[in-house]
């Protein structure tokens, strides 16, 4: 949304944290205390969240970028950044034509998207073989993740 | 068959209610805090001697009669018609317990007069019969004697003679033109009689003229205590009549709150019309003279003294500093009682009370309120004004054996003052 | 939604008009009964001192004070609160400013809530001393139960609303608008006119005491 | 038409990996505004799920909820959950027309029989009104929604005129319109109100169905929790200053500027049920308090007639003025009628007055 995002928007508010941002950020405290203290993982939907103008800045401003960075491209971009804070990271969903459809923070060790699934393991497994059995085709990919929309 | 009847009561009922009383009844909250005002709630406890409660009847045929829902209650056969029965029960509500002193009326939060409507209330209960006959009788002396407690002229020559003798001067008797016109109570007569002496002195030294009327020496009025406008107009124009006859510039009302209420408030109201002479209480006249420099004492009472606030004269005419200043003229030490002027508690005797026999229990249960205030200052000698307070406070004190003695105030400044003052 | 378009529209119209016709009503009928002429010679004003009367009345004598603490103090309390709670309202100021066209700042939301939790413990202390205190009790008549009821209402429903306690919300504002119109239906036709009343009351007492020279 | 196939194996065909899925799985949980632990269900069923046949009707209506549904928002994960669904009848959007169209509805219906969906966006005139105000292929409204609703599993009226009659019933409602709730009593209607809803909204309740095979949860207003469960108001980060008593005055003020309630310039939050102060609009970009502007309250029944849009919601909606001014004449004539009758009965009861004597008093 290169466009809407080219409008300047000037936020005036008296104080940082002025809306929800604050909030979200005692809600991470309390998950990574989970995470700590019980081995307990948790997603925050931060779609669900009724942030006002700047609150998101805010947040991810307070968290920061850590160590890790991670990008996806599975039906669109996905981008995984741990915060300054270990544990904690930002999972941020788009799909093919860039647009945001999820927007997450997981608090746990590995976000779950990052893992390889056994069922796309043993997948590859198979095509490994079958691409080392006949050197004529050693790519075999699958088809294609630009999936496009029909609708009727 | 009597004459008085239910209806005629009823009629009266109406015909009283004006547009304060409506707004009165119309305001009320039932709060209750005019209990707490009334000296018979207070020492007895009772809830059935709460001010606005001694109304019901009057406060029924004000909303059967003059208010839209009431009115319509009335029509569908919703609302409890007013009996003989309960008037006859709210007789010692209307009568025995309540003196008309008005403290319920200052104290009601949202601003109700209950004496004004208690006052009200009695021309219908006179009418429907359900007056006390104790308040019955003395009417009918007044009426037909000329003084409720059956004293008639002659009585009052026989004192004149005394007075005379004692001071050595002339009690000036129908003597037209005379500037003033003092009037008696029939208690002044029968059981104060050096008021008539402190009155004569006090005169000669001010050098005012003055004249007794016979025809009209009497200033109790006991259509005021009994409620009933017919028998105080009767009362009033006795007084009015010779005091215009004699062409005098000032009736004063005698040492008696209700007599004093009766032809300073109600008397031109009553006749319709305003007199030719002006009404002043002798304490308003003394307190005048003390102020002009011809009221002089050379000694003083040197006990420690305290005031009784008659409600007639203080908290329903608005004489409060008057009586202090003579106070502190004639005394050397003078100490207010809590709750004072104003806000003084009633005696318990006034409106008509204290003729009452069968209920002097009561009246002495209320006295405890007085025997309180007395009690937080300890006077040796208390004051008044009003000499049906001083006899029901003398009753409450002998009844509680507190050995305070009582004076009156226009004879106490009498003892005191200075001889060789003469006539200006 | 039905129900409370219901009551902020031909509900509310039916309860302005009662209530409008019915205070009018008794008023005149009150005020034409008129008073008799006097003729006493006066010895102080009527009208100042029966305007003056009408401030001074809220004053208690310091004996009643004491004596009628729980009434006095009670009744201050929810008086008040009930000034604030209505007319110090954002949500209440808007509505006066549409009708009347006048308007003043509010108190923070916060500060009203708190003065409306007072208000309706004042009221239930207040009920429960009616229910106990013997003078109290003797006089009250359903109808002091039954004003007691539509005054509360209003109040506890304004404040659920405000917290949004219960659901759905149009639910619970319609019926907090509604407790108002019944509040506006009964007003006129019992105690609760002493709202109007209470300041010809007073300006008659202080007129009558003011005309005596009484100096309250 | 409906494929046999399942969501899962569609995926995958498509290539999609495990990997793809569970973030679209991560993205249906969030449209559908079910928390992050539902995913691994959401991801079970979704494996499961088969593509139901939908059939789209359109009567009085303007077309902006499927303007909201198509335009905005295409192509997105709701474009993909359109790709497993099969949109049979929607005569905006399908390429058939006439004859043809209808006989693609007839097809669903009865291939169908018993499992497809009916989206209805559009008021109908009621039974009792006359037809003529909106047909199609020439049939009423009324017949041809009571003649599709008949095989359906399940009715989902979209946009607030199908859900509670919207515009079209607005005061004098002229046409008689009504909403789909009232007529179609026997098949489970779920309402997606809005003027015109969010689009992830509507999707969000396809998904469901699609998801987990039955409608979700409704309120007492036939809306689903998940959508309608909380008020603007409560989810509107604007709230603090509402509670604070910081309000906008104008649109142009200090109050305005600084992001302050708009309780004051009317806004309809505290009694409006949606999702927009979290779900927003244009992507996620903004939605009307956010902007500037109070909400409309345009998901509930009758906001049409629910008072001025520039209103405080304390405000009545009648005219209390002309009322109160109609009153205070009324009342006066009234007072002054009754006060005159009090004289009278007053005056004669004075007349009725005999003068009391103690002579009479005797007596007693």
């Amino acid at each position: 949304m290169s466009a809407l995002d080219q409008i300047a928007v000037r936020v005036e508010t008296a104080d940082r944290f002025a809306h929800n941002a604050l909030p979200v950020l005692h809600e991470v405290r309390h998950a990574l205390r989970r995470l700590v203290e019980a081995g307990e993982s948790t997603v925050i939907d931060l779609h669900s969240m009724p942030f006002g103008p700047g609150d998101e800045e805010d947040l991810l401003a307070a968290l920061g970028t850590g160590e890790v960075a991670a990008q996806l491209q599975a039906l669109g971009e996905s981008r995984v950044t741990e915060t300054i804070y270990p544990g904690v990271w930002i999972v941020d969903h788009y799909n093919t034509h860039g647009q945001r459809i999820a927007f997450q923070i997981e608090v746990t060790p590995v976000p779950s998207v990052l893992v390889a699934h056994a069922d796309d393991m043993a997948d590859g497994l198979q095509r490994l073989e079958a691409a080392l059995a006949d050197p004529a085709e050693p790519e075999c990919r699958p088809a294609s993740n630009e999936l496009r929309s029909q609708h009727g | 068959m009597s004459s008085l009847t239910l209806e005629r009561g009823l009629y009266d009922f109406k015909a009283a209610i004006d547009a304060p009383i409506a707004s009165f009844f119309s305001s009320c909250v039932h709060c209750g805090l005019c209990a707490e005002a009334c000296l018979f709630y207070v020492e007895t406890g009772d809830p059935k001697y709460t001010p606005i409660r001694k109304l019901e009847p009057l406060r029924r045929v004000w909303e059967q009669e003059y208010t839209i829902l009431g009115r319509i209650k009335k029509a569908v056969g919703l609302s409890k018609p007013v009996t003989d029965d309960e008037l006859e029960e709210w007789k010692e509500l209307l009568y025995a317990s309540c003196t008309m002193c008005g403290r319920c009326s200052q104290v009601c939060p949202v601003g109700n007069d209950i004496a004004y409507m208690v006052k009200k209330a009695r021309e219908g209960m006179v009418s429907s019969g359900h007056a006390p006959p104790a308040l019955v009788g003395a009417a009918t002396r007044a009426v037909k004697i000329g003084s409720p407690m059956g004293v008639k002229w002659p009585a009052v020559q026989n004192q004149i003679k005394h007075v005379e003798a004692d001071t050595g001067l002339k009690i000036p008797v129908d003597v037209q033109g005379a500037e003033y016109m003092p009037l008696l109570s029939s208690m002044e007569i029968i059981n104060f009689p050096e008021y008539l002496g402190a009155l004569a002195k006090i005169f000669k030294q001010a050098g005012i003229t003055w004249t007794l009327a016979s025809k009209a020496f009497e200033a109790t009025n006991a259509g005021h205590q009994i409620g009933s406008s017919d028998i105080e107009r009767e009362l009033v124009v006795r007084v009015v009549d010779e005091a215009e006859r004699l062409g005098v510039k000032f009736v004063i009302g005698p040492e008696c709150g209700h007599a004093f209420n009766a032809i300073r408030w109600d008397g031109p109201e009553l006749i319709g019309r305003p007199y030719k002479f002006r009404v002043l209480h002798i304490i308003e006249l003394l307190e005048q003279l003390r102020a002009q420099g011809r009221l002089k004492v050379d000694s003083k009472v040197t006990e420690r003294l305290t005031f009784h606030d008659p409600c007639n004269m203080a908290r329903k005419s608005g004489i409060v500093n008057e009586q202090r200043n003579l106070l502190n003229m004639v005394a050397t030490e003078f100490v207010d009682m809590p709750d004072n002027g104003i806000h003084n508690w009633c005696c318990g005797g006034g409106g008509g009370a204290n003729s009452m026999e069968e209920y002097e229990h009561l009246r002495l249960k209320a006295f405890g309120r007085k025997r309180w205030q007395l009690e937080s200052v300890q006077p040796e000698l208390l004051v008044t004004a009003c000499a049906n307070c001083r006899l029901t406070m003398e009753e409450g004190l002998e009844h509680y054996k507190m050995e305070i003695p009582i004076a009156g105030l226009t004879e106490m400044i009498a003892e005191h003052l200075k001889e060789d003052e003469s006539a200006a | 939604m039905d129900f409370l378009l219901w009551v902020r529209g031909p509900a509310f119209n039916i309860a302005v008009a009662i209530f409008v016709i019915g205070v009018l009503a008794r008023l005149f009928e009150i005020l034409v009964l008129g008073r008799k002429s006097l003729y006493s010679e006066p010895k102080g004003a009527q009208m100042g001192p029966g305007v003056a009367e009408i401030f001074k009345r809220s004053v208690p004598l310091p004996d009643i004070v004491k004596r009628g603490a729980v009434t006095l103090v009670g009744g201050y309390i929810f008086h008040i609160g009930l000034f604030i709670t209505i007319f110090l309202f954002v949500p209440h100021i808007e509505f006066i400013h549409s009708v009347f066209g006048v308007r003043w700042p509010g108190l923070p939301n916060p500060v009203v809530d708190a003065v409306t939790v007072i208000t309706m413990v004042a009221l239930i202390v207040l009920l429960v001393h009616r229910i106990r205190q013997p003078v109290k009790r003797m006089l009250s008549t359903s109808e002091d139960y039954l004003t007691w009821l539509v005054t509360f209402l209003p109040i506890l429903t304004g404040w659920l609303a405000y917290h949004r306690i219960v659901n759905p919300y149009p639910l619970v504002l319609g019926l907090h608008i509604l407790s108002v119109e019944v509040l506006m239906v009964v007003l006129p036709f019992t105690k609760l006119m002493h709202t109007f009343t209470v300041f010809i009351s007073r300006w008659y007492n202080g007129a009558i005491y003011g005309r005596r020279g009484v100096q309250s | 038409m409906v494929d046999s196939i399942t969501l899962g194996e569609s995926l995958r065909r498509q290539g999609v990996s495990r990997r793809g899925f569970m973030k679209f799985c991560a993205a249906t949980a969030s449209m559908m505004a079910l928390p992050p632990s539902m995913v691994p269900a959401i991801a079970a069923s979704l494996e499961k799920a088969r593509r139901p046949s939908v059939i789209w009707l359109s009567f009085q209506e303007c077309t902006g909820c499927t303007e909201s549904l198509t335009r905005s928002h295409a192509p997105t994960v709701e474009g993909l959950i359109f790709d497993f669904i099969s949109l049979d009848y929607h005569h905006t959007l399908q390429v058939a027309a006439g004859d043809q169209a209808e006989a693609a509805r007839e097809a669903a219906m009865h291939e169908n029989a018993g499992k497809y969906i009916v989206v209805v966006d559009g008021s109908i005139p009621g039974p009792g009104s006359n037809p003529g105000y909106s047909t199609i292929a020439g049939i009423s409204n009324y017949d041809m929604l009571m003649e599709t609703v008949k095989g359906a599993a399940a009715v989902v009226a979209v946009g607030t005129c199908a859900a509670y009659g919207g515009l079209p019933k607005a005061d004098p409602n002229p046409t008689g319109a009504v909403a789909i709730q009232s007529v179609v009593r026997d098949k489970p209607v779920v309402n997606v109100p809005g003027c015109p809803p969010i689009p992830t909204v509507i999707t969000g309740v396809l998904a469901h169905f699609l998801t987990f095979g039955k409608l979700p949860e409704l309120d007492a207003l036939g809306r689903p929790m998940a959508f309608y469960g909380q008020s603007i108001h409560d989810r509107c980060y604007r709230r603090p200053f509402y509670d604070k008593g910081l309000f906008a005055g104008t649109f142009d003020d200090e109050g305005a500027r600084k992001g302050w309630c708009l309780y004051r310039l009317g806004c309809k939050g505290p009694m409006t049920y949606n999702a927009c102060a979290t779900a927003k609009w244009n992507l996620g970009t903004s939605w009307p308090v956010e902007s500037g502007h109070g909400c409309l309250g345009c998901s509930e029944p009758n906001f049409w007639d629910a008072g001025g849009f520039y209103q405080a919601l304390s405000i009545p909606t009648s005219n209390v003025t002309r009322t109160a001014t109609a009153a205070v004449a009324a009342g006066a004539a009234i007072g002054i009628a009754a006060g005159l009758a009090n004289r009278a009965k007053k005056a004669s009861a004075a007349k009725q007055h005999k003068t009391v004597t103690v002579d009479q008093l005797g007596e007693g």
